[in-house]
Formats: C-alpha cells, structure tokens, sequence
C-alpha cells in the first residue's frame, strides 16, 4: 500500500467499516457465548435469547415486528430468496413478475432465472436520473402479476425511487406482492414498512456499519413465502442453516445505533455530499452528475468523467489513498458496463467514465478537499493519454 | 481486484512513450468491442526500422500498461520484427495479466500492427 | 443459569466453542480491514488476499485446490448449492438422484424440493447401525442417474460411512455425480477428496472450532454447477454475495489447525468417547448405543435410555450444568422423532429415548466422570415418573 | 429453545404429585399420536371430590409440568369441576407453553378426564 499524505476511503456503498461498539457487543459471542441457538440447554438459550433481541433492534430500524424478520447471509441472499421465495408462493395466482432496470444483479438476475423457469417478467425502464416513474410501473401492471419489485435506492447513482408512490399504485391496481430492495437504505435514510406500504423489504448490515454476514428479508404477516434455503427449522422453518450468532448480534446493535444516530449522520453527509458534487462539476470540465440531481443519499456523488477510463482513474486515486468505485466496464469481473448507467440511457463511452464517490460517517472536509485537490490533475493526466479528448480537443478547435 | 503484476503496475503509473507524432509515418487505431478501450499507436519509420512509436489510450490500467509495453519492446525493432510483436509476448513480458483482462493485451498489438500496416500501405501508394 | 458443580459442554455437535487463535486471527477483518473483496483499490485487495489465503487453507484441510472452493454462509446452504445445483446442471442427462436415509435435512429437504420439480428421488436405507450398504446404493442406480449424495458421517449417531467405497460403485456403475455431505467430519477426521474419489463435498467451520457463518463448497474441476445465490460475480461467478470475510478468514486458519491438530484430537476424543460410552452402559440398565459400535465419529456416543423420554433427560442434565441433545420427537421443533433412528428400525417409542453426547476438544476424563454421576440419579428418578417404566418393571416380574 | 416460563420449570424440576394410587378409584390413560408422550392419571374419589390425584408421565419437559399443574389443579375439587378443567387453564395456570407444545397440555386434562370417566363408568356397572 503506497503512502500518502491522506487515506480517504470513499467507497461506503461497497461496504462500511465495523462501529466499534458493535465488535464490543459481539465479543461475547466470538467467545464463550458460542451454543448453537437450536440447542436446549443454557448454552443455547443464550445464543437464543440473543438472535432475538437483535430480531427486536433490527425490527425496530424499519419499523416491522420482530417476528417479520427472517435472518439471512448476505443482501443478496435476502432478494434471492424474496424474489425467488415470493414468486414461486403465487405462482398459481399468476406468473408474471415486474422489476425496474436499475435493480440491483441479485434481483435482477433471480427474476431472470425465475423467467428460464416459465415465469414472465417485465423491466420497468427509468429517466435519466435513474427515476421510476409509479405510472409507468402502473402501465407494466398485469392480471397475473404476482410481485413487483424495486429498489428503493440505487446505491451507485444514488437515486431514491417513489417507493410510497410505487407500492399504492401496485396495491391499487393489482394484486401482487411489492418487496423493495433496501440494502442501499436501511440504516441510511429513514425506512418505515408501514409508511413504505411494502411487503417484504431486504436488508444488509454491512452498509450501516455492521457485520458482514448478517442481511436480513422482513416479511410482512401473513404473507406466504416458499423458503429459500431447505433443511432443518431455524427463522420459523423459513430459512435454514444455523445462525450466525455474532453477526446477527452486531447487525441488532448497529441498527439500534443507526436508528438512534440516521438524523445526525444524514445531517453531517448532505453538506459533505454537495461539497464534493459542486466541487468536481467546478474543477472538473466535462464532469456530469449522474443519478438524480436532490433527491439521492445523503453520501453519493456519483460522476461521468468524460473521455476518460473508470478503472484508470480508480487506481490513480487509489494510488493517492483515495477509495472509490466505477461502473465501467473494465472495473467489473463482467466485462460490461453498468447496466444502471445504461438503463439511464447514458452512452456506453460515458459510461466508461463512471465514476462513484459514496461518503460514511468518518469522512470529514478535509477529506473532500482532499479528493478535490487530488482528481483534477489525474483527469489531466489521463485525458492527456486519451485518443477521445484528443479527438474531442481537435473538433471543438 | 485484478491483482495486476508489479510490472504492468510501474507501467501504468510511470507509461512510456505517451503522445501522439504529428507527423507520423503510420497511425493504427483499434477499438475493443468488448469493452469500449481505444488505442492509437504512432510511429516514425527510418531505415525500415520503428524509429519512433507513441500512443494514445483510452482504457483500464491494463490497457494504458500494454501500450506502454507495446510501445517500448516495438522502439528501434524492424518491421518485421515488430509485426511479430504478439499479445502474448506483451502479457509474458509484463509478468502475466489477469484472465479478464487478456482482451486488453491483444488490443496493444494490434494497434501497433495497424500503424506499421498503415505506413506499408502508405509506402505502397507512394511507389 | 443455575449453579452446578461442573459445567460440561458435550454438544459439539451442534456446534463448537471458536478457539482464541481463530478469533484472533479474524479480529483485523472486524477492524480496520473492512473492505469489501469485489472493490478494486487497496482497501478491496487486503479483503481480497485475505480470503483467498482462506481458500488455500481449506482446500488444503481437504486435499483440494484453492481454486475448487466456494465460499458459503452455512452447511445448510452448502448442500442446497449441492444438490440443487448439481442436479439442475445434469437435468439433461437425466433427472433420477440417489440419497441415504440418513441425509441431513438441508440434503433431504432439498432432494425433496427437486423431486416437486420433477426429478425422481431414491433414498436408500441403511443398517440397524445406520450404516449405508454401497452394494445397497448400486442396486438404486439407473441409466438416468445424475447425483449421488451419501453423508460422509452422520453426527447424530456418530456413524462413518463407506464413501470411498460408495464412489467406486457411483463411478463405475453410473454417470452421476457424487457429493457426499462432511459437515460432521471435515476437521474432525481425515478427510481427502482425491482418496475419497467424489465430485463435490461440503463442510462448515463451525464443526471444527471456526466461526459461525463460514462454510464451503468444495466442487471438483471440471463439475458443472448452477449458481444458487444469482447476483454478482463473485466467486467465480458461482456464489453471489458479499463475501464474510471475517468469517472466512476464520475458518482458513480454523482449517489450518484442525490439518495440524487432527491425530492429536482423535487420539484425545476416542478413549474418552469409549469411557462415556462404557460408563453409560455399565451404569444405565437398558440403555443401548445407538450408531456403528466401533466406526464413528471420535466423540460421538449416542444413545437410547429406554422408557423415559430425551427432552426431560436433557433438561435435567441441564439444570446439573451437562449440554447434550436428543433426537426425541419432543426436542424437534417439528416434533418427529428422529428420521435418524427411524431409518436404523428403532422403535418410535425408543427413539423417545434418545440422547447424544458429542464430546469436543475441551471435554477431559473429569468430564466424563462427572456425566456418569449425573445421569443415573436423572435416569432413576425419569423413570420412576414413566408409566412404561412401570409396566416394564410389572410385566418383569 | 422453547422458552418455558418459571411456573413451567419449576413443576417440571419439582413435580407434585407423581406416583400411582395402587387401589385407584379411577384410572386414565392417554398416549399422544403426535410425539409419543403418554400419561397415566390415578385418582381417589371420595364424597364426590378427588380426595388424591397422582400421575405418571413419559414425556418432554413440558409434559411433566402439565402433569403436575393438572393434578395440583384437581385434588380437592369435585368431579364436575375436574371435569371442567381445560387445557386452556392448565397452559394458563403455567404462565403459558410454547408454542409447538400446546399438544402437550391438551394430554394432561385428557388423561385427568378420563380417569374419572372411568371412576364413573365403574360406579354405573356397580350400581
Ligand atoms: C451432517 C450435517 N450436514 C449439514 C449440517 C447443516 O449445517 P448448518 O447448520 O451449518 O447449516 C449439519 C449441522 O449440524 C450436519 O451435521
Ligand atoms: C441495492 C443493493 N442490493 C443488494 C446488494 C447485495 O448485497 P450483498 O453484497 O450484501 O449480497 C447490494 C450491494 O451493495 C446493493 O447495493
């Protein structure tokens, strides 16, 4: 790791760092308090007793009941199960599916999978800020549509979607199921199921400074929902596998502290945001937002930096301390570039220019003005390397 | 992360042979399909040799380190010798590649393949 | 929790205590390196190194190569992967799929899930022992077989079965695919999946003095599988999710220490397991082993303590400081005696009686004693309170 | 775990009332399909009013309490009221059962029941 004179992580819709008054409430449990919670002895009460108070906290974030909350492994488990587990529940009702186009892959990819299956699915498209329209959810709607989904925030535009809006809409002209993807949001900005009007909404406690291992899918009572993972009775025989004790332990305790500290920590991030926003589209030429203009979270820039490559820019950044991503084609595994960006309709090259700041709890001013004195000269840099600002230079002479 | 080799690392921090030659006796420009990179080699040809070779990317790290590559073992080479300059030559040379990125390293070659092809065709107008 | 004389943990088979080198080891994963695998900067590298050290641990635990493990978040998921992912990868070849008996559910319920779907289902019995015949399992192979699963041991009853036996018979016989499940065995006794000769094979961490939420999938080169998390690229594309590193970390090193430790522990657990076993039956009138009398797992010793039932057994045990489980009907949440037992042609009334002691690495011989002067007293005193106790005793005389 | 409250554990660790009456009046037994728990009532009758209750009970945790609280429950009543006893007022008696062991309290009553049935089918032949 080279040295720099700042490290600046700015990544936080990767992940968040561990508070460390979660580790201190999970100690306990990576120690003695090790029983299995299925167990009948003290042992397990114990483990028990514990996945049950942070059933409590975790309830309380998004205001659902305890027993609404089935605990999984990953965001990404909680929307395979809900959009696997909830269709497969209807699908007598009907077998039509809707989704937006900026869901993320795991809802994505599991309505696809579902469609190999004989299910019918439609995609919602979005603007061009990222936006689903509720009337053209309403136009996608069908007699046999048994569940919608969309997200409620997009984590790489940051987008936040009209869920309240979405799900009267489903509830008025349909009878399908509406589960929103909330990985990007819970803990983040205020979430209410109630007031959402959803009926099942996934969540992960790595994007509010808990655990890794500990999501969660809150089903709301008496909806019917086929299990996901099959064997033993754990989660009320509706997830399987025994449970990650200190994980589940550490997502309870960072949901109560995020419940308590969300107004505070939104407070501090939207200033520190519009720094860096108006700061980059000043210093930067050719910078363009993407993702809506006001209404996003609270930590996410995110940029086309035209004429130049996401990756390259990312690991010129990282070679100053600064960590952030990319939706560019050469940053994912894939080899494609963001289908967010594209359903957006921004063009592939400017979508190879994507660049996404998403700022947490620990970044500060000085941080931003970091990352404002740092970007401009390795744009320079790199655009004084590309072929299209050359051409671009050439044309506009 | 596509743990990149020290090599295409120092490469892609410290490229060579950045620019463009204004007067270049032959341009190659190449564009990768798969994942939108773009590169154009320059060069200046003496002697039937690569007396000159600049470039121009717009790509990943591994893109941007190819062509410094490129650009460097084609200098000075004939053009024989650098049309048998091959993808593989540039990744073995920059200690290996990560497996998603192997369509970068084609891109390198060939760019330099279509400047020194450019310049032939050139020649053969001229003559 | 009520004060006891002793307090012995004897239900390691439910899970274990997670040693202090592990949670050491994990600790910089729960602090300050908190990257997420999947991120390019240096914050991602560090997570990413660390998981794939992890990798190199636990295919070396089981004689494989790193690139052959998949990262999971329990058994559980470890054998849905399995056996639906196997099974939809070769439902072209054919749709018939062979088990054991004494799977357990995550494989059965499983099979059972696919067998709603259209695949044919055969599960073959085993012995009085719990034993599974590899001559019983060529008998149900078919032209259209494509998987096989047999446990590598079952840790209820203890028993190891014929796995590299069952593989010469699945592969000489047959095209299918053969999994065998080592959640109970793998860092317990050699496991070597070359030797053993099968195509894919799950373990947990938790089993072996890991951490909960890390298990894995160790899938032979070559051997197609459906992804069963969709979503993401990670893991090669074949387990969506963002990785636990932690947890993963964990269970590299837990791996590690189980290879190292792995002789001594069994030369630790099995004359122990013997003195448990001999004492219970010296001491208890009509208690039977349950499980293989000699091939099973070093601390296993399972029971039936006839004519009183496991819950109350269990739970007076508990309130002498003693954790134990039992496969009763009244301990299960689904209140069905154990399939287990069942399956072996134990009576359901003497089922009823089950209990198991699973012995781990910190149980010692003042333990043992210390449960062979506790349960008599508790059997006595159950059994004066049973009425078949009584008939037994009246029809006796 | 099914978490049992204080009332429940301490009949279960306890238990009133456990044994058989060898000259019973009236004798009940029931086995239960679902886990296999039997129970086996013994009472004395005497003016009307279960002068003694004993029982013996093979089953879980939750069982013997039920057991126990049934018989605490009846003696001294009159066989009408014995008769009266529900399941309801056993589990509440307890302070509540978990949930997947409500079948357990349902055996309880049942089996008090039954023995005195018995007690008076036996008085109707005498009689
Ligand atoms: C043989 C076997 N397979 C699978 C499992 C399931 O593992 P988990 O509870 O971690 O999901 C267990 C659990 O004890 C087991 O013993
Ligand atoms: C909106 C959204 N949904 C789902 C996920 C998947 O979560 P995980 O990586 O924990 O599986 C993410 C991950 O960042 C996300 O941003």
């Amino acid at each position: 790791m080279a040295e720099t004179a700042r490290r600046v992580y700015a990544d936080s819709a990767a992940t968040t760092r561990l508070l460390p008054e979660v580790l201190e409430a999970m100690l306990p449990y990576l120690k003695d308090v090790f029983g299995n919670p299925s167990s009948l002895h003290d042992w397990g009460a114990q483990a028990q007793e514990a996945v049950e108070q942070a059933r409590g906290q975790v309830a309380a974030l998004i205001g659902g009941r305890p027993e609404e909350i089935l605990f999984t492994s990953c965001g990404t488990e909680s929307n395979n199960f809900a959009i696997k587990g909830l269709a497969r529940a209807g699908q007598e009702r009907g077998k039509h599916i809707v989704i937006s186009a900026v869901e993320h892959f795991s809802v994505l990819h599991s309505a696809r999978a579902l469609e190999k299956m004989g299910f019918e699915l439609s995609v919602v498209p979005v603007d061009r800020h990222g936006w689903v329209d509720p009337d053209s959810v309403a136009r996608h709607l069908r007699e046999d549509t048994i569940l919608v989904s969309v997200m409620h925030a997009n984590g790489e535009v940051g987008t936040i979607e009209p869920i309240k809006e979405i799900a009267q809409v489903v509830k008025g002209k349909s009878k399908a199921v509406f589960h929103t993807d909330a990985v990007a949001t819970a803990g983040t900005i205020p979430v209410d199921v109630a007031e959402l009007g959803v009926d099942a909404l996934s969540l992960a406690a790595n994007q509010f400074y808990g655990p890794k291992g500990a999501a969660a899918l809150w089903l709301k009572r008496g909806v019917r929902i086929i299990p996901y993972l099959d064997g033993g009775v754990q989660e009320g025989g509706r997830r399987a596998g025994t449970e990650n004790v200190p994980a589940i332990v550490g997502m309870g305790v960072a949901a109560e502290i995020a419940r308590r500290e969300l107004a505070t920590r939104m407070k501090k991030l939207t200033p520190l945001r519009r720094r860096l926003i108006d700061g980059v589209l000043s210093r930067v030429e050719h910078s363009i937002l993407t993702g809506h203009p006001e209404n996003r979270l609270p930590g996410n820039a995110s940029f086309c930096i035209k004429f130049i490559e996401g990756e390259s820019m990312l690991m010129l950044l990282n070679s100053r301390g600064v960590a952030v991503s990319s939706g560019s084609a050469c940053t994912s595994r894939a080899l494609k570039a963001s289908h967010v960006l594209s359903a957006m309709g921004i063009p592939a090259e400017v979508a190879q220019s994507s660049l996404l700041f998403s700022l947490g709890i620990d970044n500060t001013e000085a941080d931003i003005d970091y990352i404002l004195g740092v970007l401009p000269p390795i744009v320079d840099r790199l655009r004084q390397m590309s072929p299209l600002w050359a051409k671009f230079v050439k044309e506009r002479r | 992360m596509p743990i990149y080799s020290e090599k295409v690392m120092e490469h892609f921090m410290n490229p060579r042979n950045v620019g463009e030659i204004p007067d270049a006796d032959g341009v190659g420009e190449v564009g990768n399909p798969i994942c939108g990179d773009m590169m154009t080699f320059y060069i200046k040809v003496k002697d039937n040799r690569l007396e000159d070779v600049k470039f121009k990317t717009f790509g990943c790290g591994a893109a941007i380190a190819v062509s410094s590559m490129v650009s460097e073992m084609a200098k000075g080479k004939t053009l024989d010798e650098g049309m048998m300059i091959s993808n593989r030559d540039v990744a073995d040379e920059l200690g290996g590649l990560p497996k998603n990125k192997w369509h970068c390293s084609n891109l390198g070659a060939e760019a330099l393949h279509k400047a020194i092809e450019d310049y032939r065709s050139k020649q053969a107008r001229e003559a």
